[in-house]
């Protein structure tokens, strides 16, 4: 029962408190491109917690290893990376071998959810805040349901920053940046400094 | 809620503006002899040309389509909603006896079981017992649009009701008792530039003019309104003939300029609206180059009671917006 | 007798966006008064001065998009009035003018006229402010022993520490919460006085200008949060006393809570937007880095503003899901 | 003169990439380094530089190697080659500015995935010829630079009042706050407001000058 319940405080603390996403301003740029397609908002959310989970699970495997090795430490975001790829490579191909139906549908999305900020971030957080394998979890599910949140809130703010009551030169992408910038400053209130 | 302009008017009985020279006399059609049934009461309205005061439709359409919906009350409306016009309740004071007797042939002819009259305030409605003390009456209270919120209240009571207006009832009972053409209306002149407001019984076709010259108007009034006040439609040129349902002629010293912002949010359209339709919702949607008429449910519902309009406080034409949202649903030509 | 073209609705009702904006400043000039009393005039100054940095930035950037709307409306004198009476008293006097100049130029500006911000300004701008000059916005200065400050210079004063301070490290404040309402306890400039808010709170919703629902709605989900899952070892009543009188939430709950343009439109999205507001309030306040975590939530329920709205017509099945842009 | 044309376009693209057709101003792709770690010029310039470095090697394996590899797994194949371009990037901006790659830590680790660098290797450089990619790849990183180095600029200078660590004498008012990463997005929405103008000002131009 502690597990379960360590697991539902860090997916609420993602959301709400160590929200990498908001505050720490990381995967803005995918969210804005999973607002353009309003409706697979939520597949999309849901392979981007599903990969973000792989990479901290990785992360809590992986870190102890490069903290003892000096070379390894440089070579950490490679290693990162070729894992998120490996990960990504090996999880597209079954889905193409054994859900064609799924691949045919949610084909084009599975690229954008597994390689983007957001997933590469999560273990350095892992390594920031010294998750256990069950936060971890909680971690993830946590940035996934933020991520559902922001492409909702975003879809909904693009329709209204593209209007002709905009001025002219706001109109569209910068009015729709500066409303994440006020976004981000809300969330910038529960940490009041940088996240990590 | 609105402030009432309406008693000046009341207070002189209706008066008669004697027709130009070589305006055609009224005409006359052979009337049905004996207790008429409903067919020769539909006939009737038709040969008399009889239309309603209030929004205009043939008396006799408007029979016909009571009488396939099953309506079981009928309503003589002698409760005029616009804070400006008196006419309705000028006639119901003037000749209450004609009204009811109009009132029961249109009953008959329509099949419905009751019949009232709705008049806006109590103290009105003891001003009629006081005179007749036999008739139904109902009160519609004075909060704009007041037909419309009644009807809704009855609706929810089980009634299924509609409205006749009271100089259609009249004008039936007299194409009945002698066989006359609806040949007059009664029209209210108010506004601040009319030095006495009153109630003009005039014969239709008349130029706005003549009223004018009658009741006597300051030359520097700068706009003209017909039909309503809050619903009603501008006029230029006062060459234009008084139809059956011009309900009322308004003019005023200054022209009324009003600032229009962008929508405030603040909702007050939606909860004006007698017919559950969200305007502030129907505005965003309009605005938009590719409008998707899904979200514009229940346009095509609205009466045009300009409510919305009426509270907005951006001063938004709301009433417009609508109309053309039930433009695009009824036009069909979305993707 | 020329006659001219004229839209139609010839009466209107007698309330504008003008007029419920003056009903606004006319509350707002009216919490300015206790502390113009206990401070002198720099309270006033400060409103003022802000007011005009407001208006000013809302005519110059009118004028570059060559819009002659003008300044009908005195919502940016609104905005910078909010913004003043959240400052400190002792606050130097470029503290508000710049967070006047975000709400403007920021929140504002790029969005559109007066209707059209998805943000609150007056929110955004003290957000900003609090966010780069922590230090500055909660030093507030001791109601007892400061009498009358300078008008327009900084003024250096004996700082106080303020019960949401003390809430916010876990201890209980000396101060009675029955002597709270009297508001002379350290603070920002208009929201100590409670009772005076509650009566702008009681004229706002009786002139129709502001909502009640939302306020109603606002307190109730904060005062839950603060009776079951109280801050401070007290008691349920003693915990809901101290978390409603302290900071700004009543203020925030009466002025920044309510402004229509940012709230949901219908009726039940605002009764959720009220409650959401209420327990991200309370939310920021125990786990947020400041001591004052109003204005954060105020930003988060406006950015969810529309969702709720969706919620509510999907609710009712008018067809509202999301479109492709 | 094949290569008269040929010279004459990616000069085209170069102009484009890095000024009217701006990778993050436009397409608002690597928000994340311009808003987290651009809030001085030097965290800034190693950032450009690893950009640079990184994007033109991911660039041209693409260029070569993409048309082999099936359209499903070719985004994983481009990380796995970002991640191992990565090395030889951080050992060279290592070497310019010494100190840096510790310095920028996860800003620096997380530029492997930069938005700008993968959308433009998976979509642009697969089937283009080598100088175009080369041009474009250079015109992206110095439309990046451009605009994470003005955000640094303006925000170190908000916030201490130096310049790469030095004193301009400028007094800082500034504090915490400024070097938040939304304080990062409100400015690159201004810089994007500003460019969009100036496209459309130069739209009106064309058209006005179409019509004459």
């Amino acid at each position: 029962m502690n597990d379960f319940l360590q697991v539902l405080m860090t997916a609420l603390a993602a959301l709400t408190v160590e929200n990498a996403l908001f505050s720490g301003g990381i995967g803005f740029g995918k969210m804005l491109r999973a607002a353009r397609r309003p409706r697979q908002i939520r597949m999309h959310s849901l392979l981007v917690a599903w990969f973000s989970l792989i990479s901290i699970l990785l992360g809590s495997v992986l870190n102890p290893v490069i903290q003892e090795n000096e070379v390894l430490q440089f070579m950490r975001p490679a290693l990162y990376a070729l894992f998120t790829a490996a990960a990504y490579l090996l999880f597209a191909f079954l889905v193409k071998a054994f859900l064609p139906k799924f691949h045919i549908k949610y084909g084009e999305l599975l690229a954008p959810a597994a390689i983007n900020t957001v997933v590469l971030a999560m273990p350095y957080v892992q390594k920031a805040f010294k998750l256990s394998p069950f936060q971890a979890v909680g971690y993830a599910l946590g940035t996934g349901a933020a991520f559902y949140l922001g492409s909702l809130i975003l879809a909904g703010a693009a329709l209204h920053c593209k209007d002709e009551e905009c001025p002219k030169a706001f109109a569209g992408l910068p009015s729709l940046l500066i409303y994440i910038g006020i976004l981000s400053l809300a969330f910038a209130g529960f940490t009041g400094a940088k996240l990590f | 809620m609105l402030e009432q302009h309406r008693e000046e008017s009341l207070k002189y009985p209706i008066q008669t503006v004697p027709a130009p020279e070589g305006f055609p006399r009224p005409k006359y059609f052979a009337p049905p002899k004996g207790k008429p049934g409903t067919e020769a009461i539909l006939q009737a309205a038709e040969a008399a040309g009889i239309v309603d005061e209030f929004d205009g439709v043939p008396l006799s359409q408007k029979l016909k389509r009571m009488r396939r919906l099953k309506i079981n009350t009928v309503l003589a409306c002698c409760a005029d909603e616009d804070p400006y016009i008196s006419g309705a309740a000028a006639v119901l004071r003037e000749n209450p006896d004609a009204v009811i007797s109009g009132l029961l042939l249109a009953a008959r002819a329509c099949g419905a079981k009751e019949n009232k009259i709705v008049v806006e305030t109590k103290r009105e409605a003891k001003e009629i017992r006081r005179k007749n003390p036999n008739a139904e009456l109902i009160v519609s209270g004075t909060r704009y649009p007041a037909r419309a919120l009644l009807k809704r209240k009855l609706q929810a009571a089980g009634k299924k009701t509609a409205y006749v207006g009271a100089q259609a009832c009249i004008a039936l009972a007299q194409a009945l008792d002698d066989g006359k053409m609806q040949s007059e209306t009664v029209i209210t002149v108010a506004g601040d530039a009319v030095e006495t407001p009153s109630n003009l019984r005039v014969r239709i076709g008349v130029p706005l003019q003549t009223l004018f010259d009658f009741c006597g108007v300051s030359d520097r009034a700068r706009a003209v309104y017909i039909g309503s006040s809050i619903a009603g439609k501008m006029v230029t040129d006062l060459s234009t003939p008084v139809t059956a349902d011009t309900r009322c002629v308004i003019a005023t010293l200054r022209v009324p300029k009003r600032k229009v912002y962008s929508c405030v949010g603040c909702g007050r359209c939606s909860r004006a609206c007698p017919r559950g339709i969200v305007p502030w919702r129907i505005l965003r949607e309009v605005g938009l180059e590719k409008p998707d008429p899904l979200r514009m449910l229940n346009a095509q519902k609205c009466i045009r009671c300009a409510s919305c309009s009426l509270v907005c406080p951006s001063g938004i034409d709301l009433a417009g917006a609508v109309s053309k949202a039930a433009a695009i649903r009824k036009s069909g030509d979305f993707d | 007798m020329n006659l001219k073209r004229t839209n139609v609705p010839l009466i209107r009702s007698e309330s504008t966006v003008a007029s419920m904006m003056r009903d606004a400043l006319f509350a707002l000039v009216l919490l300015l008064v206790l502390p113009v009393v206990r401070y002198g005039f720099r309270p006033a100054v400060m409103a003022v001065v802000t007011g005009a940095v407001c208006a000013v930035s809302e005519v110059l950037f009118n004028l570059i998009r060559k819009l002659n709307r003008g300044l009908s409306d005195c919502s940016p004198m609104v905005t910078g009035f909010i913004i003043a009476l959240m400052m400190p008293v002792n606050a130097p006097l470029w503290l508000p003018c710049t967070a006047g100049l975000f709400a403007i130029l920021v929140a504002k500006g790029p969005f559109g006229s007066t209707g059209r911000n998805p943000f609150n300004p007056a929110a955004a701008g003290i957000a900003f402010v609090t966010v780069c000059w922590p230090s500055l916005v909660f030093s507030y200065c001791d109601p007892e022993l400061v009498r009358n400050l300078p008008l327009f210079a900084d003024c250096s004063v004996p700082t106080a520490v303020s019960p949401d301070a003390v809430l916010k490290s876990g201890l209980k404040p000396q101060i009675l919460p029955f002597d709270m309402l009297w508001g002379d306890f350290p603070g920002p400039v208009g929201t100590t006085a409670v009772l005076v808010v509650a009566a702008c709170g009681l004229y706002l919703f009786l002139k129709r200008t502001a909502r009640w629902e939302i306020t109603a709605f606002f307190l109730a989900a904060a005062a839950f949060i603060a009776a079951f899952f109280p801050r401070i070892a007290c008691s349920a009543m003693t915990s809901v006393k101290y978390e409603l009188l302290s900071g700004s939430l009543l203020f925030c709950s009466v002025f920044l809570v309510t402004d229509p343009v940012t709230a949901p439109h219908t009726t039940a999205g605002r009764c959720m937007y009220g409650a959401f507001a209420g327990a991200m309030v309370m939310v920021f306040r125990r786990y947020g880095a400041y001591q004052q975590g109003a204005v954060f939530a105020v930003l988060i329920a406006n950015a969810l503003a529309p969702l709720m709205d969706d919620l509510v017509f999907r609710a009712r099945g008018w067809g509202s899901e999301l479109r492709e842009i | 003169m094949k290569y008269k044309g040929l010279y004459r376009g990616t000069t085209k693209i170069f102009v484009n990439g890095y000024f009217y057709r701006n990778p993050v101003l436009i397409a608002a792709l690597g928000l994340y380094p311009v808003a987290a770690a651009g809030y001085n010029l030097r965290n800034a310039v190693e950032l450009s530089l690893l950009f640079l470095f990184l994007s033109l090697p991911v660039g041209l394996i693409a260029c070569m190697v993409g048309q082999m590899i099936p359209y499903w797994a070719r985004p994983g194949v481009i990380l796995a080659a970002a991640g191992v371009c990565w090395l030889p990037a951080a050992w060279l901006t290592e070497r310019v500015l010494p100190g840096s790659i510790t310095a920028l830590g996860m800003f620096g680790g997380l530029m492997v995935c930069n938005s700008v660098i993968l959308s433009r290797a998976t979509e642009y450089d697969v089937t283009h010829i080598a100088p175009a990619v080369v041009a474009d790849a250079v015109g992206s990183s110095v439309g990046f630079a451009l605009v994470i180095c003005f955000c640094g600029i303006v925000r170190e200078l908000w916030l201490k009042g130096s310049l790469w660590g030095v004193n301009t004498g400028v007094y800082g008012t500034g504090d915490g706050g400024i070097s938040l990463p939304f304080f990062g997005f409100i400015l690159v929405g201004f810089l994007a407001a500003f460019l969009q103008w100036i496209n459309r000002v130069r739209g009106d131009k064309q058209k006005k000058g179409m019509r004459e």
